[in-house]
């Protein structure tokens, strides 16, 4: 049911394809001239539609960029941080990809004591720098500013929603800041209605009917542009969207037109962060030898506009244009959360 | 109850009358797990390799597979204690929040105090939130009739939405290099240590274990509990207190989850943290069931989850098997395990005289 | 004959549904005044109360059905996900959502044939019973789900003609998905079976005091089985309500520990349908309140809010409806000599 | 009312039944004939029971033939049983306590009405039943808030709602008053004159020399013999059932009380459904003598015990034992002042049935040496006391770790004697101590009251049984509605006098 823990395409979740790159295997991982790249996920599956999916994307593509064997483990238990990385470090690995900010300190313990592998540690802020190891991290709140700079032009309502994921963890709180400012940039007027789940960390991203349901309640008061930003539980506000006529909504992370097409018909862009890209490149750089330690800022930015390109009028895409530099010029005061 | 079995023969004839069924119900699940697996594609032979590797392959792999084993006992004995006052413990999950975070928040919070002292305090301070926590449905169960299944499946949201507010508002840990929503670093001082390989968390808990069952099997309340849980009208009328009984039968459950997530947090994670915790609660029912309500069955059940989960990330990492398996083949286990009719059908063991169960028939005392 | 006995025993003895029916009047009552207020929210928090309360109260309805037999099920947490896994895939496959629909109760219904068994072929404790499913049912959907897979659509809102047109009762009651109106209909339809037919009458019996029903020729086996499958099947269309109707699309864990909630519900309801269904209601409403507060902004830490329903089922249960009782031979194998 | 005919309409052929541990039925036959009450006797635990369900296919029989008008009959269920005309008023009730006598009486024989059940009609003919038969019921009450007197007759009236040819009476008189069980016997005789055939099993062999047509006698799962009521007595049916010589009245020398021990002022209990249930009661018993409480059935005897012996709380009055003020509703401070007390109902209040009769024996005193020694217990000693009162009261039971709900009811009740009065005690309650127990653990209770009593206990007997009341006791206070309409020396007074006053008609 999961995409194989070998050499894959880079499409999402594909099937297998055993074609090892020059016959190599992963017992060779330790010699020298074998490149192999792990990664551990954050509580959850590999093929969550979320942030473990993307970042296993990028080391997919990453491996075929450097010829290398992909593998992964996907972390059942909070507490197995630790052992997860030390599965892949016995075996000799050269680069492991740990997703999520609560294997920070797993993973900055880690790359302390493996000098000689690379670690990328996908949304992990890294306080000091070490040099073998690269924080990827993400301005959420630029492209939920973004976000919420389409939303405002798209109303007509003067309603828009955001549907979250919880508020424990920074990223899904910045989209919502930055969706804020940006909704209320276009238009001061406009409201903004927005929830968090009410639940746990082991719920908020795993509940779409919640998310559907809430959706609809903002809806059922006219909103009528939905972001939906906390992995399943934000995917369940899209297809709630999708179901409505004439409701527009935004998806998160990653460009959903591919990871939720039951949304097509609503989704104009996503407020994405580019996690599969970033890893290709700091991949690629941990190759050639150019890896940087500390803070590696990934870009993010809107989604394509997909089917919906027609609607998206030339000026719209000049206040998004607007938007982004006044976000650049740090002219954009965020709210509070 | 214990069953008296007055020949005393063979004391290995006994062991392994008592161990048999349960041997071969897990040899049956492992059976029914292994059919998936080849169904699925991959090699039983293997994966049982790798999953028995992982946990208990070299040191570490053997102590993490204590450190998992340990809360498992806790949360075990919790469910079976209130089982035994007629009571279902759903709340074990609640209870081990408040005990982590408290005991969390006392391993940040104190400073310069001597490591045995410091780790006393947050152990009793835990388990007094734990405690506490079960008080609560004890009392209204107990005084206001409110059903414990209710309650205690209720107080589980609220303790998680408390100790979620508690490690992203007044508890965070504002250091610069923290983000996300959770405790400080518990101090040195209050950090559980290891004996060996083995975690003394889990030698705490397999004492505690030995006090409960002593407690149950041999004390005064031991037997009041019981009474309570068999028959209340009986026991008050022996002059029990039964509100009192029912009340402290959940307190002790309580008690036990917020020690067992104390344990689990000054001795595994170091600092609370939401979501390390979860499902520990619901782990206890499977564990209290599949020990039969008996404090040993407890901790044996829990050493074979325990080693389950700590070796499911080998199994998935060397023989390629997602860890969803691992649920099914505990599931077969569960049902195997209490299956005896099955199993002595399957293997033709005749019943032994007595060794009859008493576990929880429905929601509690009517 | 009657000397001296003082009275042949009639006490008031106040129905199941009173308590919760209170609840529904001072609700009723609040949602007629806030609507002459703010209509459009006073009906998106009545419509969500409804979306939240019809899982909750099919499986509330399933608990009913097994114990009013006498047979407890923790399992409907287990049937409901793995139903609504099937139903899903049924949805895939053949596109055809009444199929689906089939699909996810006879799942259902074959889970509850297996709760059946095992408590009363085999006599195992039926607590077990259940876990063995909630466990089982998160391997299996876990072990077979596969991302990337679509459906091409679910169900949509069917107006009941003029009846919709009702200000405020119209919108919410009657402008709803079939499985919705299924629910509402079986919570009628079950409580006319279990207090006003022969079927009734005996599983009542059965799960009361099973040796009194069999000394009047009632077969105590055959009326658990047949109830714990049509519970079945009923926690079935809860599950398929979730992929169905509510979200629309499968993901792992869906259900989020709804199940265990309907038998807080069921418990609450005082094992009786109507009064079930006025509990999963405020159940709904709760949690469709603590979305809107936080839709208002209101400036509290948005867990306390979440808190709302859980606090709210606890004063209710310590506070209002006093003492459940289960069905007496609930939980016990029936067992001939 | 016997019609003779050629074949019975029901024999039994060698039936034998075994329980773990016990044989309960062995090599059993007996013949029931068309139209006639056939009496089972037999001590506690010999078989009856186990032979009756048998019959009525609850249990299945190891080996043995069951023919019906002299054919052989399978009887699988109670639904094969129903099927053939047989009908059964079980020893212990088959009421389901939350449902309403109507529903109660209607469930398996539904009234419908298209797919509806139709309780009116249900209702009404209940209604033309019970004035039929003098069984007056509320079809409306729910049957667990009804007094055990009435609950027989909803049982009784479940039969006759049911046409049936056969019935089978396991024990119906065991909780009836004795106006009551004239009335049964009045439907009984009904019965038989229109072709039914009846069982009939009872202790009280009065009734049977009154009833029956034929006796057959029953011990330790086999049949001991048959007799005819009109040439047999009392006194040999006793020493058959038994097998040993017993003594029907209870030979007790002259009372010598001394001071006041026990005392109850002015006490009054309210009950939710029946106002004032015990109405500002107060009576003392002296040390040394027996006070009898005589009442039908649902006087307020139930709750004036349960406040006694701290069951329940009270709304008013004061119990005084050893003239020292006891604490409201606390059974354990009762205990402490030395009070004995033998619960009405057994299995609700008297016994743990789950656990082993060593754990029943001390259920009142665990926590005091030598059965515990610092909250811990010592299981040794707790053995060592159930073995002995295994012994001394004649348990009947395989061994101290059976479980008491393992035991037949006469062995139950005598479990619960043995642990009661075998404790220092300085008062003792008995409630219905006796009911359903055979005729040698009369005897056996009887003496072991008097044998307190002579030894200084404050003996308080209630019980619906007036034979018991009168024998045992020195004064007898007769409740009704609440209240003690009056205290009469027991040497002085008559059957019918008591009759009256418990009838309500003060002389
Ligand atoms: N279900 C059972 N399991 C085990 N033993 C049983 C069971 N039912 C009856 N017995 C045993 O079988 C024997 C006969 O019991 P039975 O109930 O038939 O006696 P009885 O003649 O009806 O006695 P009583 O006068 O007390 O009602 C007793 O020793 C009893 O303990
Ligand atoms: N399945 C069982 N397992 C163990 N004991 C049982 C079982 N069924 C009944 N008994 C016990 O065996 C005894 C005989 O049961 P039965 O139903 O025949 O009652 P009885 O003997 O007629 O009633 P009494 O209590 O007056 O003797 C009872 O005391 C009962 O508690
Ligand atoms: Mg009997
Ligand atoms: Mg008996």
């Amino acid at each position: 049911a999961k995409p194989a823990p070998t050499p894959a395409p880079a499409e999402p979740a594909a099937p297998a394809e055993p074609a090892a790159p020059a016959a190599a295997t992963e017992a060779d991982c330790a010699k020298p001239e074998v490149i192999c790249i792990g990664l551990v996920t954050d509580v959850g599956e590999v093929d969550d539609k979320s942030f473990n999916q993307a970042s296993w994307e990028g080391v997919v593509a990453g491996g075929k960029e450097v010829d290398a064997i992909v593998n992964y483990v996907e972390t059942k238990d909070a507490k197995d941080y630790v052992a997860n990385m030390q599965l892949f470090l016995d075996k000799g690995y050269d680069i492991l990809v740990t997703v999520g900010f609560a294997l920070g300190d797993a993973t900055v313990e880690a790359a302390k004591a493996n000098p000689d592998v690379k670690f990328i540690g996908v949304d992990q802020f890294q306080g000091e720098v070490v040099p073998n190891l690269a924080g990827l991290i993400f301005d959420e709140a630029k492209s939920g500013f973004l976000a919420g700079v389409l939303a405002g032009k798209l109303t007509k309502t003067k309603v828009v929603a955001a549907v979250l994921g919880t508020d424990l963890v920074p990223p899904v709180v910045n989209f919502n800041r930055g969706y804020v400012a940006g909704a209320k940039w276009v238009d001061p007027e406009i409201n903004v209605i927005s929830t968090y789940h009410p639940g746990g960390m082991d719920v908020a991203f795993t509940d779409p009917d919640w998310g559907a349901t809430t959706a609809r309640q903002a809806i059922g008061q006219k909103a009528d542009v939905v972001f939906g930003a906390g992995g399943k539980t934000g995917n369940g506000a899209l297809i709630e969207a999708a179901s409505n006529e004439g409701l527009y909504c935004i998806g998160v992370d990653t460009d959903q037109w591919e990871t939720v097409p039951e949304a097509h018909k609503c989704l104009v862009s996503s407020a994405t962060k580019a996690i599969s890209p970033s890893i290709v490149d700091l991949i690629k750089m941990a190759k050639d030898g150019s890896f940087p330690g500390g803070n590696y800022i990934g870009s993010s930015a809107l989604a394509p506009f997909h089917d919906f390109e027609a609607i998206i009028t030339q000026e719209i895409k000049d206040a998004l244009d607007e938007g982004l530099k006044a976000y650049d010029a740090n002219a954009i005061t965020l709210p509070e959360k | 109850m214990e069953q008296k079995t007055p020949s005393k023969n063979n004391w290995l004839m006994t062991i392994w009358r008592t161990i048999r069924v349960p041997l071969l119900a897990i040899l049956s699940a492992l059976l029914v797990g292994a059919v998936i697996l080849l169904v699925s594609g991959a090699d039983p032979l293997k994966a049982y390799a790798a999953l028995f590797k992982g946990a208990f392959g070299n040191a570490n792999y053997l102590k993490r597979t204590l450190e998992k084993t340990t809360p498992l006992i806790f949360a075990g004995l919790s469910v079976t204690f209130a089982f035994k006052a007629g009571l279902f413990n759903i709340g074990a999950q609640g209870q081990l929040l408040m005990g982590a975070i408290t005991a969390g928040f006392l391993g940040f919070a104190i400073k310069g105090l001597p490591p045995v002292l410091h780790i006393v305090l947050a152990l009793l301070g835990g388990c007094a939130a734990g405690a506490f926590y079960g008080l609560i449905p004890g009392l209204l169960r107990s005084y206001s009739g409110a059903h414990e299944v209710i309650t205690t499946i209720m107080l589980n949201y609220i303790a998680i939405n408390l100790t979620d507010y508690l490690a992203d508002g007044p508890w965070k840990d504002r250091s610069g290099t923290n983000v996300i929503a959770r405790l400080p670093l518990i101090e040195d001082s209050a950090r559980i240590p290891f004996f060996g390989p083995v975690p003394v968390g889990f030698i705490i808990a397999i004492l505690i274990a030995f006090i409960i069952w002593y407690m149950l099997e041999r004390t005064n309340f031991g037997f009041e509990i019981n009474s309570v849980g068999l028959n209340s009208h009986a026991s008050r009328y022996a002059g029990m207190k039964t509100k009192l009984l029912m009340t402290s039968a959940l307190v002790v459950a309580g008690l036990l989850a917020g020690f067992g997530g104390s344990v689990e947090t000054l001795g595994v994670v170091g600092r609370f943290q939401p979501g390390f915790n979860a499902g520990l609660g619901f782990d206890g029912i499977t564990v209290a069931l599949l020990g039969r309500s008996n404090p040993f069955g407890v901790i044996l059940s829990s050493l074979l989850l325990g080693a389950m989960k700590g070796g499911a990330n080998v199994m998935q990492f060397d023989a390629k098997v997602p860890h969803e398996i691992i649920d099914v083949i505990q599931s077969m286990m569960l049902f195997f395990v209490t299956a005896d009719l099955v199993i002595r059908k399957l293997f033709r063991i005749i019943k032994d005289t007595g060794g009859e169960v008493t576990l929880t028939a429905g929601w509690g005392q009517k | 004959m009657t000397v001296g006995v003082m009275n042949n025993g009639k006490i008031r003895r106040r129905p199941a549904w009173a308590s919760p029916l209170i609840f529904g009047v001072i609700v009723i009552a609040v949602a007629v005044f806030s609507f002459m207020k703010n209509p459009s929210v006073t009906e998106a928090v009545m419509s969500a109360m409804i979306r939240f309360a019809v899982p909750l109260m099919l499986g509330a309805l399933c608990g009913i059905y097994c114990e009013r037999a006498g047979i407890v099920n923790i399992g409907i947490e287990g049937q409901m996900l793995l139903s609504a896994f099937t139903a899903y895939m049924t949805n895939v496959w053949t596109g055809n959502l009444i199929l689906a629909l089939l699909a996810g109760a006879l799942t259902g219904a074959l889970l509850g044939y297996f709760l059946a068994v095992i408590s009363i072929k085999l006599k195992l404790n039926q607590i077990i019973g259940g876990t063995v499913i909630n466990i089982l049912a998160i391997g299996i959907t876990g072990f077979f789900y596969q991302v990337g897979m679509t459906t091409k659509g679910k169900f949509g809102p069917i107006r009941l003609g003029p009846l919709a047109k009702i200000p405020l009762v119209g919108p919410v009651l009657f402008n709803n998905p079939p499985i919705t109106y299924i629910a509402f209909l079986m919570v009628i339809i079950s409580h006319i079976i279990f207090f006003h037919t022969r079927w009734g009458l005996r599983t009542r019996a059965v799960g009361e005091h099973p040796r009194a029903a069999d000394t009047l020729g009632i077969d105590v086996f055959k009326t658990r089985y047949l109830n714990t499958i049509i519970g079945g099947a009923l926690a079935g269309l809860a599950g398929a309500f979730l992929t169905l109707e509510g979200v629309g699309t499968f993901e792992r864990n869906m259900t989020n520990g709804r199940g265990f909630i309907a038998l807080a519900v069921m418990i609450f309801g005082k094992w009786n349908p109507i009064g079930s269904a006025l509990a999963a209601l405020l159940f709904g409403l709760a949690n469709a309140l603590q979305t809107q507060l936080q839709f208002m902004g209101i400036n509290i830490p948005h867990q306390f809010i979440g808190m709302i329903p859980y606090a709210l089922t606890i004063v209710v249960v310590s506070g209002f409806i006093g003492r459940s009782r289960p069905p007496a031979a609930e939980g016990t194998p029936y067992e001939k000599e | 009312m016997k019609t003779t005919t050629d074949t019975p309409v029901l024999e039994t052929k060698d039936i034998t039944k075994t329980f773990p541990g016990t044989l309960a039925n062995s090599k059993v036959s007996i013949r029931l004939e068309q139209g006639e009450v056939l009496a089972l006797l037999g001590e506690n635990g010999a078989g009856k029971t186990t032979l009756m369900n048998i019959i009525y296919g609850l249990y299945d029989q190891d080996s043995g033939e069951i023919f019906l008008n002299g054919e052989p009959y399978n009887i699988r269920n109670p639904h094969d049983a129903i099927a053939a005309g047989i009908g059964m008023v079980h020893q212990h009730f088959m009421l389901v306590p939350v449902f309403t006598v109507l529903e109660n009486i209607m469930l398996g024989a539904e009234v419908m009405k298209g797919p509806f059940l139709n309780k009116t009609q249900a209702r009404q003919e209940i209604l033309e039943l019970s004035n039929r038969y003098g069984l007056e019921v509320d079809p409306d009450a729910v049957v667990e808030d009804l007094p055990v007197g009435i609950q027989q007759r909803v049982e009784i009236l479940k039969a006759l709602f049911r046409d049936v040819k056969i019935l089978i009476l396991d024990e119906p008189t065991a909780v009836l008053t004795p106006q009551e069980i004239q009335e049964l016997f009045q439907i009984m005789r009904h019965l038989t004159e229109s072709g039914v055939s009846i069982v009939f099993i009872t202790h009280k062999l009065k009734e049977v020399l009154e009833i029956a047509d034929r006796i057959v006698i029953m011990r330790r799962g086999e049949v001991v013999g048959e007799a005819n009521p009109r040439q047999v007595s009392e006194h040999d049916l006793a020493n058959l059932m038994v097998g040993r010589e017993v003594s029907l009245v209870v030979d007790k020398s002259e009372a010598a009380p001394k001071g006041v021990q026990f005392e109850v002022k002015d006490l009054v209990v309210k009950d939710p459904m029946k106002g004032l249930a015990v109405n500002h009661v107060s009576f003392a018993v002296r040390a040394g003598e027996v006070l009898g409480i005589a009442g039908v059935q649902g006087n307020g005897q139930t709750e004036l015990a349960e406040a006694m012996t701290g069951l329940r709380k009270h709304e008013g009055g004061t119990v005084w034992i050893s003239g020292m003020e006891t604490p409201q509703a606390n059974p354990r401070a009762l205990v402490e002042h030395g009070m004995a007390h033998i619960p009405e109902d057994r299995h609700k209040h008297g016994l743990i049935l789950q656990y082993p009769l060593t754990d029943n024996f001390v259920l009142c005193t665990y926590y005091k040496e030598p059965y515990s020694k610092h909250g811990v217990r010592n299981k040794k000693a707790i053995l060592t006391t159930a073995e002995e009162l295994i012994k001394r009261f004649d348990v009947r039971t395989p061994s101290a770790f059976i479980s008491a709900g393992d035991l037949s009811g006469g062995n139950q009740q005598k479990v619960i004697v043995a642990r009661e009065l075998s404790r220092d005690v300085s008062v003792v309650i008995a409630n219905q101590p006796t009911r359903g127990l055979d005729v040698g653990s009369i005897e056996y209770i009887h003496k072991t009251l008097i044998r307190l009593r002579d030894e200084g206990a404050a003996v308080l007997v209630i019980s619906s049984e007036l034979d018991e009341i009168m024998s045992l006791s020195d004064r007898i206070a007769v409740m009704y509605r609440g209240e003690i309409v009056d205290v009469v020396d027991a040497k002085q007074t008559t059957r019918e006098e008591l009759g009256l006053l418990m009838a309500g008609s003060k002389s």
